[in-house]
């Protein structure tokens, strides 16, 4: 059955279902990973299975690695994506590779949570998205749930999952509410979900942009303008299939992505675009991406720097008016 | 010494004016993002940079605005700053978590846990390769002790040898994380051994103590004698009702008493002090509502140098 | 005059040159920089400005950092570039963002050279490319040397630069050879070098792909094809004009790339293609860049790992061979 | 007991006409890549994996291959992952720094100095929440000592009062870097205090003296005591010429003297156990120099239990 909660209450309930379910889940952080507060009552709830920390996110995030090579499934939680940059050896060099350096002898069944984005004012340090360089690493699968129905299967999925998973929620997003089944559910990885047919014009957007881009397409269509919006679901792997597919109905390709436009997911997909459908592009691709800037603080800056429905409305309209 | 009692008392009331009245507005919802407010621990800035000048260069950490006030940084601009105006210390892209001025030696709030540390060797480096007799001071929290950055530039500045103290204002919370929880020695000041410096512990709410520990320290590091971790210990009162909070734990009130009752300082010219502080506040803030938020135009500006 | 050095000599008497010229520049890193021995000597000759580091990166780059926003002008050196996940965030969080998190109140021009590139059997943690990280990061500019004349006037424009630069050296460029002027010079960032003209197809590479490139325009050659070979120098800032116009007059593009496949910086001059200079592509672009796994250590797989030649000969043809 | 002894004594021969056969290889330039040898602190390794079975885990370093031996990684499949053969522990895709076996809770050598501490922690609190009795080791280097993950975990597994034990293997130097210089304490071991554990120094080229400190610290982990950092120091002999080291300097020697002189161990049964190793790191050769390499079809297996 389904009701409306929150994409907070979403991950909360993944997280509650999966320690009754399996034993082996634990779950760590500061302030007994009580970030955002998805985890609030936890720590009662299965005692000794959450686990405060001190703010070491290296050892801790370490650790959890470690714990998950020896038969845990831990969810760590580092509260912003932000301060990977204190822990990303024992992701990138650690987690990631045991597999392949290891010859496929070792499972790093990990989940790291933590929150992304900009929006709520939080600056250059606390508003990053970051998920790029994730992605940009083999061996991570990197999920970015765009609405509560997606972060709880996603998370369930993440957790089940053999591989190490980075797991970004949007701060965005914790208070926007959805349809969710009680039920446990999973979502795979590497599926896409169309969020909406369209035949002129497809719309890729990722996590907290994909609301963004449902906007710009109700304002395209009262332009006469079908737009298909895909949310990827998950950045690695990646459902290029359904990417694919639908440009070669389309022929037009806007990416939305709110992550520093160089090397991001917005190239990521416009280059994937650029060499498996070419044939079918009848327009540039079209990227909306915030500017090459860190985050700004001040709210006046920080919403000219997210990008918006105006953005992907003004892309749209440019690709499918093209003519060569 | 009446005028650095002064300026002492002066530093302290400004950041305790300051952030009541930051706690204030903020509870209105007129400024925006994340603030995390010093009041209770003006000892500690306050005692630390009554030592320190243009030589010298300050990390803070996220809780701060004492230290940037301490250290000299411009009271209006910050407060523009924190309501995200064009007129504030970064023109309105740092905000609260980031304000900095390098013209005073303040190299900023750090929104990273542990991250002001290692730039600090790094300023005290300068100073050593230039030499200018100048410091480095990285102030941290008792959380950020636990942080990897934060230890391994305690090791650091000893090997180097450098002109740096490291302030670890112990609040006793990270968050909603106990210290006597999450740092494994009985102190912090008891890591300083394994990384071969002194370490020292004073009582935060006393700033004739602080004062007097981050000189030694000083004195030391400008004579070229290395780093010194000194511990500032806020130790709560448990048990207490509001408003029952002791003198000896504020040091506003422990300082006024000290002053007044040894006759260095007037009660009348403390209150003169308040009086003026006062002013200030309430200038900075109708002034950084009044000001202007910046615009599309500084949207792309001040990333590089050049590009 | 020039002689002919190697790229090692270059990057050393490019730094000897410096501190000679300016006192500010100091140098500091493990076993007195002495990673991969271009930093020999400079001890004795520059006493005092040349520090040994304990095993502690983020410390000493985040020292680096901080002394450059106090007038020196440091070169650190991260002796693996596959170590940054443990020093990230003084990179990322600091040092690149300080000028503009401090309303343009701030300079930091650090430089941190390092060692990337695979070839060495050195492994999956020795062996990374991850300079699309970097340059996927706001405020941090980024170099690719690929010969020894790029490597000293390049590096001595980094130590000049009023930015925070990584200077990522590749470990198997360092005993390759070439003319390189005695006089100091520098070369500016964001001008790509047009290594060799050829109007039937534009390939784009990095650092050591440059030459993988070049060897492949000859191979093109004897089959009747002209291939354009670009060497952007910098990833960050990009030469964005010089490709586009290379592409602009070719319709081809194939982008060599040694780095990760996923966001690299394939994907970024791909999608800066396919927006910018579509109207001029006539075939799908093509990315040539290792598979989507760690660096294996057998040299049996590490050879088939590296982009070579073949590939980018295979690539070029395909796309010149294109038919709608 | 005397086959406890036995074992040791294996251990330490098989590491060492390991690594003496890999030096020789690699100077053939037939072994690819980077290879530290471990060669000379055998008794760390053999000293502290004596007291270990298969519900402990252990991290290694980038000198990790006694690490292994000791921990019960196949001789065989490690030489043939030194040449990047199919038949490898690692499938050829690790080499020296990477080779890992979990089967053993050997959780792998490392290229990343200061890499394993942090994994301990984690094997460590598995073993805890499994009530296994199960203990994680991290062998570190003093130079690693010196790195931020190391002195986290340090903190960490006292504070969640973990069943783990921190080698720190003090040979002197960090490559060039001399440990008097990098590590601002007298010893490694003195930080322990700073984070609330016990700090113990033992000398390296000493079986027994590691095997009774790590047994102690063992039974301590198993019983819930928590953390225990060792400082296991190789204090180079100086000003010695070569082949005049003395054989207080070298553990195999050492062993052998003591162990035959208390009438434990006769010369041949070590004689023959030494006759055993040899041949086998024979084999090892052969065999790994006749193993095929991988090849295409195992370039992208592996990345992924499922993608
Ligand atoms: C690397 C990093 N980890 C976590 C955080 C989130 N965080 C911000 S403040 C804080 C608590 C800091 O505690 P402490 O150092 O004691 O300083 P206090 O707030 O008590 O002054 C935490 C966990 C952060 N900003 N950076
Ligand atoms: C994070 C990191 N920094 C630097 C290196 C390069 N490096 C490899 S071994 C080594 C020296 C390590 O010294 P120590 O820890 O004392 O171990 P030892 O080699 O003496 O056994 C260094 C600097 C590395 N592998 N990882
Ligand atoms: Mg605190
Ligand atoms: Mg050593």
């Amino acid at each position: 059955m389904a009701r409306t909660i929150s994409y907070r209450q979403a991950i909360t309930e993944a997280l509650v279902q999966e320690m009754a379910r399996d034993e082996s889940v634990i779950v760590m952080g500061e302030d007994n990973a009580g970030g955002p507060g998805v985890t609030k009552g936890l720590f009662h709830e299965f005692p000794g299975r959450v686990l405060g920390t001190p703010i070491s996110e290296s050892a801790f995030v370490g650790a959890a690695i470690g714990a998950a090579t020896r038969g845990q499934r831990p969810v760590a939680e580092l509260v912003f994506i932000d301060f990977m940059g204190v822990c990303f050896d024992q992701i990138f060099n650690q987690a990631a590779k045991f597999r392949y350096m290891f010859g496929g002898n070792a499972s790093t069944p990990v989940v790291i949570r933590t929150m992304y984005g900009a929006g709520l004012r939080a600056a250059a340090q606390h508003s990053q998205c970051l998920y790029p360089i994730f992605t940009h690493v083999p061996g991570l699968k990197v999920v970015v749930p765009s609405s509560p129905y997606e972060a709880k299967g996603l998370l369930i999925q993440a957790i089940r999952d053999d591989d190490p998973v980075i797991f970004c929620e949007h701060k965005a997003l914790y208070d926007t509410s959805g349809d969710v089944p009680e039920d446990s559910y999973t979502i795979p990885f590497g599926e896409a979900n169309v969020v909406r047919d369209g035949g002129d014009v497809t719309i890729v957007a990722f996590g907290r942009m994909v609301a963004v881009a449902e906007q710009a397409a109700d304002e395209l269509e009262s332009n006469g303008i079908e737009a298909e919006v895909i949310d990827p679901r998950t950045t690695s792997p990646l459902d290029t299939d359904t990417i694919l597919e639908s440009v070669e109905n389309t022929g037009r390709l806007v990416v939305v992505d709110e992550a520093s436009p160089r090397c991001n997911l917005a190239t990521d997909v416009s280059a994937l675009v650029a060499k498996e459908a070419f044939g079918a592009l009848r327009a540039p691709i079209e990227m909306v991406t915030p500017p090459h800037t860190p985050v700004p603080f001040s709210d006046a800056l920080e919403d000219l720097y997210i990008p918006d429905a105006q953005k992907v409305v003004n892309a749209a309209k440019a690709v499918v008016e093209y003519r060569r | 010494m009446t005028d650095t009692l002064r300026e002492a008392y002066r530093v302290m009331r400004t950041i305790r004016a300051f952030e009541e009245r930051v706690h204030e507005e903020f509870a209105t919802g007129e400024i925006p993002g994340f603030v995390h407010l010093y009041a209770g621990e003006e000892a500690s800035a306050a005692g630390v940079c009554a030592h320190l000048d243009d030589r010298d260069a300050i990390a803070g950490t996220h809780r701060g605005h004492g230290h940037c006030i301490a250290k000299g940084v411009d009271v209006k601009a910050m407060m523009a700053e924190i309501y995200g105006r064009k007129t504030g210390s970064c023109h309105g892209k740092g905000g609260s978590m980031h304000i900095a001025d390098l013209s005073k030696g303040m190299l900023g709030a750090n929104g990273i846990v542990g991250g002001g540390p290692p730039l600090i060797c790094g300023t005290a480096l300068a100073a050593k390769q230039q030499h200018t007799g100048g410091v480095g001071v990285a102030f941290f929290g008792d959380g950020a002790g636990n942080q990897g950055t934060t230890l391994e530039a305690l090791n650091l500045a000893s090997v180097w040898d450098l002109p740096a103290i490291f302030i670890a204002e112990n609040n006793g919370y990270a968050e909603a994380t106990a210290s006597s929880w999450s740092v494994a020695s009985d102190n912090i000041a008891d890591r300083a051994a394994g990384f071969g410096m002194p370490g020292v512990i004073v009582d935060g709410f006393d700033f004739f103590a602080v004062h007097e520990a981050a000189g030694e320290a000083v004195e030391r590091a400008r004579g070229g004698g290395g780093p010194t971790l000194i511990e500032v210990k806020f130790t709560r009162y448990h048990g207490h009702f509001e408003g029952d909070r002791p003198a000896s734990l504020d040091c506003l009130t422990r300082f006024r008493d000290r002053v007044t009752e040894a006759g260095e300082l007037a009660e009348h010219a403390l209150d003169a002090i308040d009086a003026e502080v006062a002013k200030l506040i309430e200038d900075a803030v109708s002034e950084a509502k009044a000001a202007p938020k910046p615009t599309k135009d500084d949207l792309e500006t001040d990333v590089y140098v050049s590009y």
